[in-house]
């Protein structure tokens, strides 16, 4: 499937740089998570950064969606520097994300996760909600419509209003893809997306992925480090490893790597 | 001079009262640490702890025989509070411990009530409430003997503990959970054991404070709301660290007391009542996670 | 059993976010106001009036602001009494140093009050949470409570430290009558709780559940952690102003700060507990069951042991089994009354099937 | 924009005017739902004619010629309704084709009816359409509803839904008076839309219905049930399938009734009970399978609920069916009717989702007793009904409290029934097709000079006017005693059984009947865990001992009654034996209507067939069976051969 799409001609041809990550470097009380990392991420691709547990690849996104503040290295979004912004302002700028160990509301339904995840997209006061005054109806009318498209998108319709508590892990996943896309950002990042999941469930977040790329051109940085899967899907591919970057390039430049293949592939996985 | 000496009267005052904070506060600190409960039952067990002490005195036990009746019969509370109410709730959000904890506290007060009746009681240790003479000679200072003798039984009782916790292989346990509840079991520390073992010494705990407090000051539903004041003591002190609660006992001690007289007049006195709170949320505010706490990372 | 939904769909989002989607709630709701607006008045007694409705309407009302902050909002908050006694004497001051100052408004204003006290109590939240929030709103009771009882002002400088509330009026009409008290109690309380529903199904109600559930993921959607928990602080402490407000006025009549304990702070947790946290509805159960349990209890006492058991052993057993319920509903329902009623619905629904 | 006409009953010979009359008299009322994304979408009868005039403008822009076909392979949905309409609103014939077809059976139809323009649903049928493209040279344009997945599709035979709209809307724009002129020149002589009968034997034909026949068969139903535009139906079925289209397209375009569509077929139940139709159509593997769930869901049931439950249902059994039919009824049973409608029944039929049903319908082969019965006597109004394609349906409909197991009701207004000496049914009809299309002998074999139609059923009227079908004319056979052998009729008399999905009967020219059984993989696989018999598949269960007994029970039970009718007395089955595998349309071993290819099976299964009759105790199969995803794959199992109890008629007349 993943060859067959990049054979065909993309919707949304990759563009110039929308992140550009600047000899960043970061350490909690002492020890070492990034030293010097610099890479970029360009419009509409699918970006991966691998590398073994440990490699520095979550400290990495969240430097990137300001939950971290790096010590040194400049960041960049679509030009503007935004070193250590605050994590409300990277999703005002569009920056959204999934976490590796899913960060989902459990007590809320499918529907309000995924409405939540709009929260920048309505603007209705308490006071209006309470009332139900124009504004908050109208709102919570246009964003349900925008939501529901994510619901088919994503072939959830049956789970719609259920707990997300009591969903399966595999679900779980699914719905907080849909709650991160329901913001609509320019750029998605995704914190280990397959992490401890079967082939087929792999399979389909894999497809879902691709289809949010190619359906509305959202640019995708995802961390993985099951290689297997990431080669296929990504267009190029950064590779960490105890917090230094020892590889940038498309899969096959990448497979290509020697340092990569001593420090990583020589890895048991 | 009478100025500077009245200070540390109020002072010294203040400082054994908090002593009294710390000894409350000791008895979270452990269960605290040992199984992550905030044990809001705690003030309801010193109450319990006390009166069942005086009842059976009153019911003609000598003092050597009501001691070890108590202490078993705390200990016996401590394992059936562990077995019955947080054991189905281990695992669930620390506000839901609370609460429960909470309800906990009226489920002790009425059994007390039901038990011994509502009565205050004087308990007598045989010390009398009066200034000790060779201070007062000395130093002019009039502190109460009861007071000095409460601050020596905590003094001991927390050496007693720190020692039992550093050397004896149950301490060592104890730590090893108190750390990392997983990794301890993974190492085939029997955790369940542990628990009961903690919620029995608190039990013990709340006695020995019981007793004191109750010598002081009668053994009386006030004691209850003690629990409350070790809630901010336990704030500056941080909820995991032993020495933490007892210096923020003596701060909390010290501090409301100077308070109250120095700046309660101004405002019309009783500041005691919130003093301690103010100043833990102010406290929080500079160093939230306490005196001694480590310091809260939380990770994504 | 008695649902039939066969035909009951909807086109539309609007309809498919009702508060009632089925029609036969729909009609049992509706049936419900009627009889509490136009039977109870008439055939309820003044006993009955006083001493239940009206307070089970008041305390549901401050219930509803304690499940806003700890059960929507998940900030715990053990001084919602505290923010009780603001609203009550507020209004009483409003009313006494403000000429032909309207009930209503007076009652509205009280409400404010006690949300700009809440919200200088919550600042703390923004830097703690759970237990160390516990603390802030601990140092909310006891410090309004000691405040009011200080400060003569407050009570209009009455040597007994009581305020009388003043009569009610609106529009020149004075509720002196039981039935005319419940009548104006009931209108505010089912009007607020309308609109808290309002709230907790709409955005503001997601944002809250957001910062309770996971506030790491909410901040990183975009959602302003401080101001949601501070709304949530304000919105709280106005429906327990108001509770307040009603509480003097057309509950008690004469009241004194020392009234509202930590002992009520807690047992209006107790309510949400038992009632369910996170529901309006549980607001509603809660309030009813732990204001009837006590009456209950005395009933059966003088029932079985006849008219002279001692009042002590009365309260003893009544605490004990206070704290019983609440460890008992934390264990077997932490969902409460509110989950117990919904569940035996879908099995209604479901009727004459299982599942 | 606005459509308007004149309406006067008479010139509303045509689908597309009878859309454009309802267009103007209810505009505003639903005409079509879908439930879709949460909600059921609504098309009210002026979008719907605004839709179809759109689409319509684009076909006739894209070359689609009057008298030309237009195919449409997909489930219910609104555009492809729409898309049905436009075609006949050029002139044009609908062509619905099933949709679970597999592209080489639909290479055929497509080929056949020349079609040029096809509406599929998905990216799944256009697969299939593109797969087979070459082998059917006439199809220049293919529109597509869902564009999920379609993005990097390249043909330029491809267009989707929604750009295909456009292209109409913006040709109406200027010219829509001519657009308009073309659904005012159609005629109801002409042809509205081909189904192709799938046929228990040979090849697909198609079959070639006007718009008359359609529209007087459809008005004459209305009629007879006093259909309003109240009404509401779901459409489930395939739309290829004759039965589905007059139910969801014929007559809503004559009633001016709303369908539903709803959201999958995984959500058909919950879906039917949110809509709760006042008019519906099952046919009785359907109500079978509800009865089954019903069943099983009941026995999780608290003892109490399943007592009342089992109370309630005698009641029902006993006096249920009288007082649907508005008997007289004891005041004791009316009573304690009304009090069990209200804790069971009610709620039952609601959970069913037809609480509001005012008309059920079930046709299309012979239903059991219990299972017709059980839904009368919990209050819904089942019926039965005769009809073929070749017929536009009604035929023959039970009417309100005439209900009975065994007929299928007298024929509807405008029907005139005929036999042959062979007691085969002969009908004439408005109703009647005009032809096979391109198949002028099969038309002149099925259609006489004077019009009557030679239905291949054999059947009898009763003296109360009902017609009774017992079985097609050409399986009628004897057994080597000359007696009478009608191998359907005995296959349903199994079938009845709820542990029995289909069964097949040999016995033609033979000494005595045998059987293939299916067993029915819910009921029997419940049944199983109630007696913790632990198994893997249907095939493990196949093989059980204990359901071999518990089949035993069920033939001997048939044949006691088989017994009991003298002309059928001889042909009680005496061995039978259970397949290996479920019988399946992919295997062609049933149609697509899922009725069993008595005559495939039995050369398919030859060596069975011989073991039945050479009295082995069991057999060794070596089988293909073609899997889910399509693999094909080889399995080989031991089939046990069991004989049935059997009764002398004799014996049982003296018990009775």
């Amino acid at each position: 499937m993943t060859v067959q799409l990049h054979a065909h001609a993309r919707a949304f041809p990759i563009g110039g740089p929308i992140i550009e990550v600047q000899d960043i470097s970061m350490a909690f009380g002492g020890v070492k998570a990034l030293t010097k990392i610099s890479f970029d991420v360009r419009k509409h691709e699918v970006r991966a950064i691998i590398g073994p547990n440990g490699a520095g690849k979550s400290s990495m996104l969240n430097v990137i969606n300001g939950v971290y503040r790096p010590q040194e290295g400049t960041l960049r979004f679509a030009g503007e520097v935004i070193t250590g912004i605050t994590p409300r302002r990277a999703a005002h700028l569009g920056i959204s994300r999934t976490f590796q160990n899913i960060a989902l509301f459990k007590g809320m339904t499918v529907l309000d996760n995924i409405m939540a995840g709009r929260n920048l997209r309505m603007h209705a006061n308490f006071l209006e909600v309470a009332f139900r005054l124009p504004r908050a109806l109208r709102e919570e009318t246009e964003n349900r419509e925008a939501v529901e498209e994510i619901i088919e998108f994503l072939e959830i319709e049956h789970i719609r209003k259920t707990p997300v508590g009591r969903l399966p892990y595999g679900l779980q996943k699914r719905v907080e893809l849909g709650r991160a896309i329901a913001a609509e950002p320019k750029v998605l990042l995704l914190d280990e997306p397959m992490a401890g999941m079967n082939i087929e469930e792999k399979q389909d977040m894999c497809r879902f992925v691709l289809d949010v790329n190619d359906h509305y051109g959202t640019t995708i940085v995802l961390i993985e480090h099951d290689m297997g899967v990431v080669m296929d899907i990504s267009d190029r591919v950064v590779v960490l490893d105890y917090g230094k970057k020892i590889g940038d390039g498309t899969p096959d430049e990448v497979r290509a790597n020697q340092n990569v293949i001593d420090a990583y592939l020589g890895v048991a996985h | 001079m009478a100025g500077f000496q009245f200070f540390l009267e109020v002072l010294v005052g203040g400082l054994l009262s908090g002593v009294m904070y710390a000894l409350v506060a000791l008895g979270f600190v452990l269960i605290y640490k040992a199984s992550g409960v905030f044990n809001f039952a705690q003030g309801a067990m010193v109450f319990f702890a006390a009166l069942s002490f005086v009842g059976f005195m009153e019911l003609g036990a000598p003092f050597w025989l009501a001691l070890p009746i108590t202490i078993g019969l705390m200990a016996l509370l401590g394992l059936g509070i562990e077995r019955f109410v947080l054991r189905p709730l281990v695992n669930q959000h620390e506000i839901t411990l609370l609460m429960a904890t909470i309800g906990l506290t009226f489920v002790i007060e009425g059994v007390a009530q039901l038990v011994w009746g509502v009565e205050v009681r004087r308990l007598d240790l045989g010390i009398k409430d009066q200034p000790l003479p060779w201070l007062a000679d000395n130093a002019g200072l009039f502190i109460s003997q009861i007071d000095i003798f409460a601050a020596v039984v905590a003094a001991i009782l927390v050496a007693t503990l720190s020692l039992v916790f550093s050397r004896t292989k149950v301490g060592r346990a104890l730590r090893a959970v108190a750390d990392d509840h997983a990794a301890a079991l993974s190492i085939g520390i029997p955790l369940k054991r542990i628990w009961a073992l903690v919620w029995a010494i608190s039990g013990v705990v709340a006695l020995v404070a019981g007793m004191l407090w109750g010598a002081r000051s009668g053994v009386q539903f006030a004691l209850v709301f003690v629990a409350l004041k070790a809630l901010p003591v336990l704030i500056i002190g941080g909820f995991t660290s032993v020495p933490g609660v007892i210096v923020a006992g003596l701060i909390v001690g010290a501090a409301e007391k100077l308070a109250e007289v120095y700046i309660g007049p101004s405002v019309g006195g009783g500041i005691e009542s919130w003093f301690p709170y103010v100043l833990a949320i102010l406290f929080l505010l500079v160093r939230p996670e306490g005196l001694f706490g480590e310091k809260i990372i939380r990770r994504v | 059993m008695f649902y039939r939904e066969a035909g009951q769909f909807r086109t539309s989002y609007g309809q498919d976010s009702q508060i009632f989607p089925l029609r036969q709630d729909r009609f049992a709701m509706l049936a419900l106001l009627a009889v509490a607006v136009v039977v109870i008045p008439y055939i309820a007694s003044d006993y009955w009036l006083r001493a239940l409705l009206i307070p089970w309407l008041i305390f549901s009302l401050v219930a509803l602001g304690q499940n806003i902050l700890t059960g929507y909002a998940g900030q715990l908050s053990l001084g919602s009494a505290g923010f009780m006694a603001v609203g009550a004497f507020a209004c009483y001051n409003f009313m006494l140093r403000v000429d032909g100052m309207p009930f209503l408004v007076a009652v509205v204003l009280s409400g404010l009050c006690a949300a700009g006290v809440g919200i200088a109590f919550g600042l703390p939240s923004l830097r703690i949470r759970g237990l160390y929030l516990a603390v802030a709103t601990l140092a909310a009771q006891f410090f309004i409570v000691w405040a009011l009882d200080k400060f003569g002002w407050f009570k209009n400088n009455d040597p007994s430290g009581v305020i009388t509330a003043q009569p009610i009026v609106i529009l020149g009409y004075a509720f002196n009558t039981a039935q005319e008290k419940y009548l104006i109690v009931l209108a505010i309380v089912a009007g607020l709780a309308l609109l808290a529903k309002n709230m907790a199904r709409g955005a503001t109600g997601r944002a809250w559940m957001a910062v309770r559930d996971m506030d790491v993921a909410a901040e990183v959607m975009g959602l302003p952690l401080m101001r949601t928990k501070l709304q949530a602080f304000a919105i709280s402490s106005f429906y327990c102003g108001v509770g307040g407000a009603l509480f003097a006025f057309a509950y008690l009549g004469t009241v004194e700060p020392s009234a509202f304990t930590i002992d009520l702070s807690f047992r209006i947790l107790f309510m949400i507990i038992i009632g369910g946290v996170g529901t309006i509805l549980g607001s509603f159960l809660g309030a009813g069951f732990i204001l009837l349990l006590p009456i209950f209890l005395s009933v059966l006492f003088h029932a079985v042991f006849g008219q002279t058991v001692d009042a002590s052993l009365i309260s003893a057993v009544e605490l004990i089994v206070f704290g019983a319920l609440i460890i008992i509903f934390l264990i077997v329902e932490p969902h409460g009354l509110a989950r117990m009623w919904q569940l035996t619905k879908e099995r209604l629904r479901l009727w004459p099937f299982p599942h | 924009m606005f459509l308007k006409m004149p309406s006067d009953s008479a010139s509303l010979d045509t689908f597309p005017k009878l859309l454009l009359h309802h267009a103007s008299q209810r505009g505003a009322r639903p005409a079509i739902r879908e439930k879709s994304r949460g909600i059921w979408q609504t098309l009210s009868w002026q979008q719907l004619a605004d839709k179809v005039a759109a689409i319509a403008a684009a076909l006739q822009a894209d070359g689609f010629q009057r008298g030309g076909h237009l195919a449409l392979i997909g489930d219910n949905r609104p555009r492809l309704y729409a898309a049905m309409c436009a075609a006949q609103w050029l002139g044009g014939v609908a062509v619905p084709l099933y949709q679970d077809a597999a592209a080489d059976e639909l290479a055929n139809p497509l080929r056949a009816a020349d079609v040029t323009h096809v509406f599929a649903e998905d990216q799944e049928q256009v697969d299939k359409l593109l797969e087979i493209l070459p082998q059917c040279p006439h199809i220049q344009r293919i529109v597509y509803d869902e564009d999920r997945g379609m993005r990097h599709y390249a043909q330029p035979q491809l267009i989707s839904f929604v750009d295909f709209r456009k292209q109409g809307e913006a040709v109406l724009a200027t010219r829509r008076d001519a657009v308009l002129a073309e659904a005012r020149m159609g005629r109801g002589s002409e042809a509205a839309a081909m189904f192709f009968t799938s046929g228990t034997t040979g090849q697909a034909k198609g079959v070639v219905l006007t718009h008359t026949a359609l529209i007087d068969r459809a008005r004459a139903a209305a009629e007879m049930e006093g259909l309003n535009d109240e009404d509401v139906a779901v459409a489930y079925l395939p739309p290829a399938w004759i039965g589905q289209n007059m139910f969801s397209y014929a007559q809503p375009m004559v009633v001016g009734y709303c369908i539903c569509c709803p959201e999958s077929p995984e959500t058909m139940l919950s879906d039917m009970r949110e809509v709760g139709p006042t008019y519906f159509f099952a046919p009785p593997r359907v109500l079978e399978s509800l009865l089954t769930d019903v069943t099983i869901r009941m026995e999780d049931a608290s003892r109490i609920k399943r007592w009342l439950y089992a109370q309630a249902m005698t009641l029902a059994r006993r006096v249920g069916a009288q007082v649907l039919a508005g008997d007289s009824v004891a005041l004791g049973d009316r009573m304690a009717y009304k009090l069990c409608d209200l804790l069971i029944y009610g709620p039952l039929r609601d959970v069913l989702g037809m609480s509001r049903l005012r008309v059920a319908y079930t046709a299309g082969e012979a239903i059991g007793a219990d299972l017709l019965m059980f839904f009368r006597s919990i209050g819904i109004n089942l019926k039965q009904l005769y009809g073929s394609t070749e017929t536009s349906v009604f035929v023959c409909v039970q009417p309100n409290g005439q209900v009975k197991p065994d007929t299928v009701g007298p024929a509807v207004k405008g029907v005139e029934l005929s036999f042959t000496p062979q007691r085969e049914l002969l009908i004439r009809s408005p109703g009647l097709f005009t032809e096979y299309h391109l198949n002028p002998e099969a038309t002149r074999a099925a259609k006489d000079a004077d019009g009557w139609f030679h239905t291949g059923d054999a059947g009898y009227v009763g003296d109360d006017g009902h017609l009774r079908i017992i079985d097609r004319v050409k399986d009628v056979g004897a057994l080597s005693d000359g007696s009478l052998f009608a191998p359907k009729y005995l296959e349903n008399k199994l079938k009845f059984f709820p542990y029995i999905k289909e069964a097949v009967a040999f016995g033609d020219g033979r000494d005595r009947v045998c059987m293939f059984v299916n067993i029915d993989l819910a009921a029997v696989g419940n049944w199983a865990d109630r007696r913790d018999i632990a198994y893997t598949g249907y095939g493990d269960l196949a093989t059980r001992k204990e359901v071999h007994g518990l089949i035993a029970d069920c033939v001997a039970q048939a044949n006691a009654d088989l017994a009991r009718e003298p002309t059928l007395a001889q042909s009680q089955i005496h061995r039978f034996l259970i397949l290996h595998k479920e019988l399946d349309a992919d295997d062609g071993e049933l149609t697509r209507t899922r009725k069993v290819r008595r005559g495939f099976i039995g050369e398919r299964y030859q060596t069975l067939v011989d073991a039945l009759y050479d009295g082995r105790k069991n057999v060794r199969i070596d089988a293909q069976v073609r899997y889910e995803d399509g693999r094909v794959g080889n399995v080989s199992a031991d089939l046990t051969i069991s004989d049935a109890k059997t009764f002398a008629p004799a014996q049982l007349k003296k018990v009775a």
